[in-house]
């Protein structure tokens, strides 16, 4: 039973981190897409516990750990704290309406699936099966922060991204070592950190958090 | 919609309930009385539409009135529905101006019987403060058979549910309306 | 046979009596989520029966069709209440015809409505008929690929077997595609009986109304017929929600004690539903009619992308 | 010859001596317009009737073989019947006789002004055309009939000659069918060089000798062919012009049943001429057909003119019976010829059905247009209570072409979406999505077709008349209404009873699939693929009116109050209630409108006149929101601008000089020579 069980269930959760960053796409206030970074990061994290649950893996299990430290609480608060100090922000309309984004990515997906099909099938954990499903996570990832015009939002599409990077890995070899994994939570948090600051440049400068303007720095 | 919940959860209903001992006496009463009389002769369900004849607006305040949480119309198995074709209930408002003393006509003629008219405020019953102006025809009484007035400038809520409790009293005699004219369909 | 004919009257009965209590739970719930106490659940019970006592106005300007729609309706979604498994797999009725059946006896009901809403001649009424078929016809696609998605699954389109299997197969009820599918035929069903984001079933102005528009013309008995329908096709698109995609409690076997329990398990389930639509309907706003068709193109990649995983993720 | 044959033979002569008969009645009796109509169309009538006994006939198992070698070179003029051949006349008797009815009474309003011996002479020629169309069993044979139905539909179109668009419709038909008719006369002869034989009947075996670019090169030269004749998208721009220009009689046949003999070409080159096919011609073609139904129906949703708009639902249903005939293709490359021949039922049922309410909405229209003189839906209004029994047989045909049930649309459109969910039995992943995206464009078609309808009938006949003429409308003829009501019970008949009808289908499927369709039926009902679908049409109909005649006396025993006041339309109190209030078709399609924006690309302009004195009195609005055919726009203008640019070129040839000619001439024969040597 659990045998049958963990794959489906393994899928289900690489469904939701899925379904989360549509969700993210359709999302048009930043705290909401934060709180949404949130819950992805969640069911990631509870996903990387039920591997380690099924492996009896404790390294996974401090990955998971760290993870959700990290992406469901420290993360998530520097991002609403950076919300709170950009303000009230007339809408940046995204290049893409939402149908269209929706469409592309409806695309994306089913090329990811395309692509990924045979990886998974020669791939023999019992996970393998939801690989197409993370690789279409990367390929979103990487959409969103094309398609945003907000730098705020392209840091969460980078998020996003590495969000899928790391289930791909958890899928397709049950999470690379722990201490480079450490390594990449460390980079992350950095980059987010030094991206803030960022953010509180751009604002400052321009008046306006829209990346679109930096093209003004050309001399 | 979390932080929408959770307000939800921590707030309590602010609908007085029928029971006694509340503060405010004359509405329970007499909102007791409207469910009663309500439930015999519409079978507990009125829906009302209203007409706004030419008022200044202060009798619609207190009629939006009945529909938040604190007076609570529905409860009574009454609401305000969106064309007379719906309603069982008229609420007048205002002197009748002459723009507005055709329609009026229409919206009573549009309404199906059985039907209670309840002319709201001073302006509904004498054209108050307006009587004689040139562009008022006359209270709503002069336009359409009224049931019941209920004077105030603006009434309160309270009143307002006592004066359609009067109508329905007075209407008391077509409580069930057989098969008259016609065949079904 | 007698069997056979229990158990259509039982489900006669649960979508013609249950439909006002279904409707009336939902307000219910809004109210008491709005802080108010609101009419009992039965209330509308109470109106269906006040509309029967009056006389109806009916416009001079329309014809027959005015008047046969409601009978029309109400017909339709009774048959649909036969042929829809509602209680068992082995619904006697169910031969007459499959999930694409029962979505085009509900678009008859649409088409006439909406040519009743044109009838009396009034720009309301034509505001209604023209958005309702909007609707309509952007859910099309959604209703049919899910249905795709759902033969992709179980290799079949008729209503028990789809249920059946389900309920004898319960890891099926993990798998993506399946959830997917459900969320896009929520909010088709969402969109197909008015409620919010789509159209606000409590609203008072014209101008932002779908299906009241076009029923504003009705009075008496035939809007009695036309509510009535409503709240049973509300039912029905709840009871196909609950025992397509969580199929428990569903009798496979046609004994007493079975059919008593799927009987518990539906009021269990629609009035979960029911909960979930009233506190849906609490926080969210209705979306501008134009913004709708990024909502159903949402419902349509939700529903495509169950195809897609059906397709790859055995 | 068997006794079978002698029958087919004779019901033949007797279908073109009607045709003979009444084309000569109509010509000598020229100066006598009435008899000249009269005599036209009876002849027709009797043709039709006996063409529709051949049909059944053939069906049947019946087999014609006429040859006369003499009548026309290379090959002779053949004529042979199988049961595709015998469905297709079939087709075109059921949609003629009901047309060749309602023409005695319609055609009456021409008289004096155009020539009805002229109409006899065409109408006549234009059905002996396309029976023969479908029975031609050689290439110079089938390419001549089609030249004489093209020719004789264009006359046909130029009735009413006089108007503007008229010239430009008919001059569109003649150039975008000639210019079809080009491409199948290559692929004709690219065919007939490859197999040796211009013996229809002889290709599908000697098709295996053809190579793989030609038989690629004939696959898509005749396609553009027999596609420019059913009017796919983007070959279509023809269409809504040339139909609603001709008389409604002349309509309801084009757009019934000529455009078939599109559909009737591509099923003999998908499933015969050439053999089995690759799988991209089905996908080809499923696209085409796709995107057909699609913007045919998007199309026909914001047109004005009610003839327009049943021209453009021609198009989206010639994109729905497509849909099945690409399918079919799809499944018997994949090997699975049950499910092929599914699809081909479905299509084939389809073919039957749009041939039986089309007409129906034609004649329909017809009559409104005869009754309020105008085609546009925006000046009519009210017309449910001046013509009832039009409007209710109108009504028929609009449920039954939103494929409602119990009416027969339904049956042939649940079908269709049967045999494409069947699709995932083929296990290619490209192909699934391909037809899952084609079951999405085949449901949205079917609900944009329903709010369509809607819009014909609602805005044409309910509510108040939105002009004088509307007003002042009056019922049809007789004639023309019992040829309504006639398609109407037709329309009921074959969507309740669909069971001796399928068995004819399933044979002919077979016929061409060699596997009988995944389908099992009797009176109960219909099951598709071993309990995969199943619907019960004559129940569900049962059901529906027991139910609907069950509720008001449900209401009547519980004691409902039954009173009825008639009052004016509800207003909001309005003092004036005018047709001016009503909702317009334009306002009804503008949801749609926004929503395809991308495709409709609207025009809109807001011009408002004020008061010299004050800006607070108007005293002109004037709005205007078109929309624009990317097609034309797009498409064609490049290429008939291309086509302008080459014929001034080409103009440098034309001197004027006699000997400059003769030189061309001798040139011509000396490189002639050279090659043949």
């Amino acid at each position: 039973m659990v045998a049958e069980l963990f794959p489906k269930l393994v899928t289900l959760l690489s469904f939701t981190v899925l379904g989360a960053a549509f969700l993210l796409i359709v999302r048009r206030d930043l705290a909401g897409q934060v709180r949404l970074f949130a819950v992805q990061s969640l069911t990631l994290a509870v996903l990387a516990a039920v591997i380690a649950a099924f492996t009896r893996s404790i390294e996974l299990a401090g990955v998971a750990a760290a993870l959700a430290l990290l992406k469901v609480v420290v993360i998530p608060r520097v991002l609403t704290r950076a919300v709170a100090k950009i303000g009230l922000q007339p809408a940046a309309l995204p290049y893409l309406g939402t149908p269209a984004t929706l469409v592309v990515c409806g695309g994306l997906v089913t090329i990811a699936f395309y692509v990924m099909a045979p990886v998974a099938a020669s791939n023999p954990l019992p996970t393998a099966e939801a690989i197409p499903i993370a690789f279409a996570g990367v390929l979103i990832g990487f959409f969103v922060m094309i398609n945003r015009r907000r730098a705020l939002t392209q840091i969460l599409g980078f998020l996003m991204l590495e969000n899928s990077i790391f289930l791909l890995a958890l899928l397709a070899t049950y999470g690379v070592p722990f201490i480079v994994e450490m390594g990449v939570f460390l980079d992350v948090l950095v980059a987010v950190l030094i991206m803030e600051v960022f953010i509180y440049r751009i604002k400052e400068n321009f008046d306006s958090i829209e990346v679109d303007r930096l093209g003004r720095l050309k001399g | 919609m979390r932080a929408l919940l959770r307000k939800i959860w921590t707030t309590p209903v602010v609908a007085e309930p029928l029971a006694p001992a509340d503060d405010d006496r004359q509405i329970e009463a007499m909102a007791r009385q409207v469910d009663a009389r309500a439930q015999r002769l519409f079978g507990r369900s009125l829906h009302i539409r209203e007409v706004d004849a030419g008022s200044c607006n202060g009798c619609e305040l207190e009629i939006g009135a009945l529909n938040n949480p604190y007076y609570d119309l529905e409860r009574f198995g009454m609401h305000f529905v969106a064309s007379p074709r719906h309603a069982d209930c008229l609420l007048v408002t205002g002197p009748v101006t002459r723009n507005m003393a055709d329609p009026l006509k229409r919206t009573y003629d549009a309404t199906p019987d059985p039907k209670i008219v309840v002319a709201v405020g001073d302006c509904a019953r004498d054209c108050g403060i307006f009587a004689g102006g040139y562009g008022v025809v006359g209270p709503v009484s002069a336009i359409v058979p009224v049931d019941v007035v209920v004077g105030g400038c603006p009434p309160t809520p309270q009143l307002i549910l006592a004066g359609i409790l009067a109508a329905l009293d007075r209407r008391g005699t077509f409580q069930r309306i057989h098969p008259t004219d016609g065949p079904i369909a | 046979m007698i069997t056979k004919i229990a158990i259509e009257t039982i489900q006669l009965l649960i979508v013609g009596l249950g439909a006002p209590l279904l409707v009336g739970l939902v307000r219910r719930v809004k109210a008491r989520l709005q802080g108010r106490r609101g009419a009992g659940v039965l209330q509308p019970y109470a109106d269906l029966r006040k509309l029967l006592a009056k006389e109806a106005v009916v416009s001079e300007t329309t014809s027959w069709i005015f008047r046969f729609t409601p009978y029309l309706l109400v017909a339709t979604m009774l048959l649909s209440a036969l042929l829809v498994p509602l209680l068992t797999t082995r619904t006697p009725l169910g031969f007459l015809g499959n999930i694409i059946v029962l979505m085009y006896l509900f678009l008859l009901g649409t088409f006439f409505l909406a040519l009743a809403g044109l009838d009396a001649g009034s720009a309301f009424g034509g505001m209604g008929s023209s958005r309702e078929m909007a609707v309509a016809a952007l859910a099309e696609p959604t209703v049919m690929i899910a249905i795709f998605a759902m033969a992709l699954r179980v290799g079949n389109t008729e209503l028990d077997e789809i249920v059946r299997r389900g309920a004898t197969d319960s890891l099926l009820l993990l798998t993506p595609g399946h959830l997917l599918a459900f969320l896009a035929f929520f909010i088709v069903a969402l969109a197909e009986t008015g409620r919010l984001p789509v159209d606000n079933p409590a609203t008072h102005l014209e101008l932002t109304m779908i299906h009241e528009a076009m029923v504003l013309e009705y009075s008496g008995r035939y809007l009695m017929l036309i509510e009535w329908a409503a709240g049973m096709k509300l039912l029905i698109f709840l009871a196909l929600l609950s025992n397509l995609f969580f199929p428990w409690g569903v009798a496979l076997t046609v004994t007493p004690a079975a059919v008593a329990v799927a009987c518990v398990a539906l009021v269990l389930k629609v009035g979960a539903l029911a909960v979930g639509i009233a506190m849906l309907e609490t926080a969210v706003a209705k979306l501008r009619l134009f913004r709708l068709p990024a909502l159903l193109s949402g419902s349509f990649a939700l529903a495509l992308l169950a195809v897609v995983s059906f397709l790859f993720v055995k | 010859m068997t006794s079978s044959e002698t029958l087919t033979l004779n019901l033949l002569l007797l279908a073109l001596g009607g045709f003979g008969v009444g084309a000569a009645g109509a010509v000598l009796a020229a100066c006598r317009p009435g008899v000249s109509r009269w005599a036209g169309h009876v002849g027709a009538l009797v043709g039709a009737m006996a063409a529709f006994a051949l049909g059944v006939a053939g069906l049947a198992g019946g087999t014609l073989d006429v040859a006369i070698p003499a009548l026309l070179p290379v090959g002779g003029f053949s004529l042979g019947m199988d049961r595709l051949s015998a469905f297709f006349v079939l087709v075109i008797a059921t949609a003629a006789i009901p047309s060749a009815i309602y023409a005695i009474a319609y055609t009456r309003a021409y008289e004096g002004r155009s020539s009805l011996a002229g109409m006899g002479l065409g109408f006549n020629a234009f059905l002996a055309g396309m029976v023969l169309v479908a029975l031609a069993r050689n290439v110079l044979t089938f390419l001549v009939m089609w030249e004489a139905m093209s020719l004789a539909s264009y006359f046909l179109v130029m009735t009413e000659a006089e108007h503007r668009e008229t010239q430009y419709a008919g001059w569109l038909y003649l150039v975008t069918t000639h210019a079809g008719f080009a491409c199948l006369l290559i692929g004709f002869l690219l065919m007939a060089q490859g197999t040796g034989t211009m013996n229809l009947g002889e290709w599908r075996a000697a098709s295996a000798a053809l190579s793989d670019p030609v038989r690629h090169a004939v696959f898509v030269l005749l396609a553009l062919g027999f596609g420019a004749k059913a009017g796919v998208v983007p070959l279509h721009i023809w269409l809504p012009k040339a139909h609603p220009a001709a008389p409604s009689h002349v309509s309801a046949l084009m757009s019934g049943v000529m455009i078939k003999l599109g559909v009737y070409g591509l099923i003999r080159i998908g499933f015969d001429w050439l053999g089995v096919g690759v799988s991209w011609w089905g996908g080809a073609v499923l696209v085409v057909a796709a995107v057909s139904a699609v913007l045919g129906v998007l199309y026909a949703l914001v047109e004005q003119d009610l003839k327009c708009l049943l021209a453009y639902s021609s198009v989206e249903n010639i994109g729905i019976i497509l849909l099945g005939v690409g399918a079919g293709m799809l499944f018997q490359s994949y090997h699975l010829d049950a499910l092929a021949s599914l699809a081909l039922v479905a299509s084939l049922y389809h073919t039957l059905n749009h041939a039986v309410f089309k007409p129906l909405l034609f004649m329909g229209a017809g009559a409104v247009v005869h009754a309020t003189g105008t085609r546009n839906m925006e000046e009519m209004g009210g017309l449910i209570k001046r013509m009832p029994q039009t409007a209710a047989c109108f009504l028929v045909g609009s449920v039954a072409i939103a494929a409602l049930p119990p009416f027969n649309g339904f049956i042939s459109e649940w079908l269709m979406f049967q045999s494409l969910l069947l699709s995932f039995q083929i296990s290619a992943t490209g192909i699934n999505l391909l037809f899952a995206l084609s079951i999405a464009a085949l449901a949205l078609t079917s609900g944009l077709a329903a709010a369509c309808f809607v819009k014909a009938f609602g805005i044409t006949f309910l509510a108040l008349p939105r002009s004088e003429q509307a007003e002042r409308a009056h019922e049809a003829p007789w004639a023309m209404r019992g040829t309504m009501a006639m398609s109407a019970v037709a329309c009921l008949a074959l969507g309740m009873a669909p069971v001796g009808l399928l068995r004819l289908l399933t044979v002919t499927a077979a016929d061409l699939t060699g596997t009988d369709a995944d389908v099992r039926f009797n009176w109960n009902g219909i099951v598709a693929n071993d309990a995969f679908a199943v619907v019960s049409p004559l129940w569900i109909a049962v059901a529906l009116v027991s139910l609907l005649a069950l509720v008001p006396i449900v209401l009547r025993i519980i004691g409902a109050n039954g009173g009825r006041r008639a009052y004016e339309t509800w207003g909001c109190g309005r003092a004036l209630q005018t047709a001016r209030f009503e909702y317009t078709g334009t306002a009804f399609a503008n949801p749609f409108k926004r929503v395809f924006g991308l495709l409709y690309r609207p025009v809109k302009e807001l011009d408002i006149q004020f008061h010299p004195e004050s800006r607070l009195f108007v005293e002109t609005i004037a709005y205007r929101n078109e929309t624009r055919s990317i097609f034309e726009e797009v498409l064609y203008g490049p290429i008939s601008r291309l086509v302008q640019r080459g014929a001034q070129r080409a103009r440098i040839v034309q001197s004027g000089s006699v000997h400059l000619y003769l030189l061309y001439i001798f040139v011509a024969l000396v490189v002639l020579l050279a090659l043949a040597g």
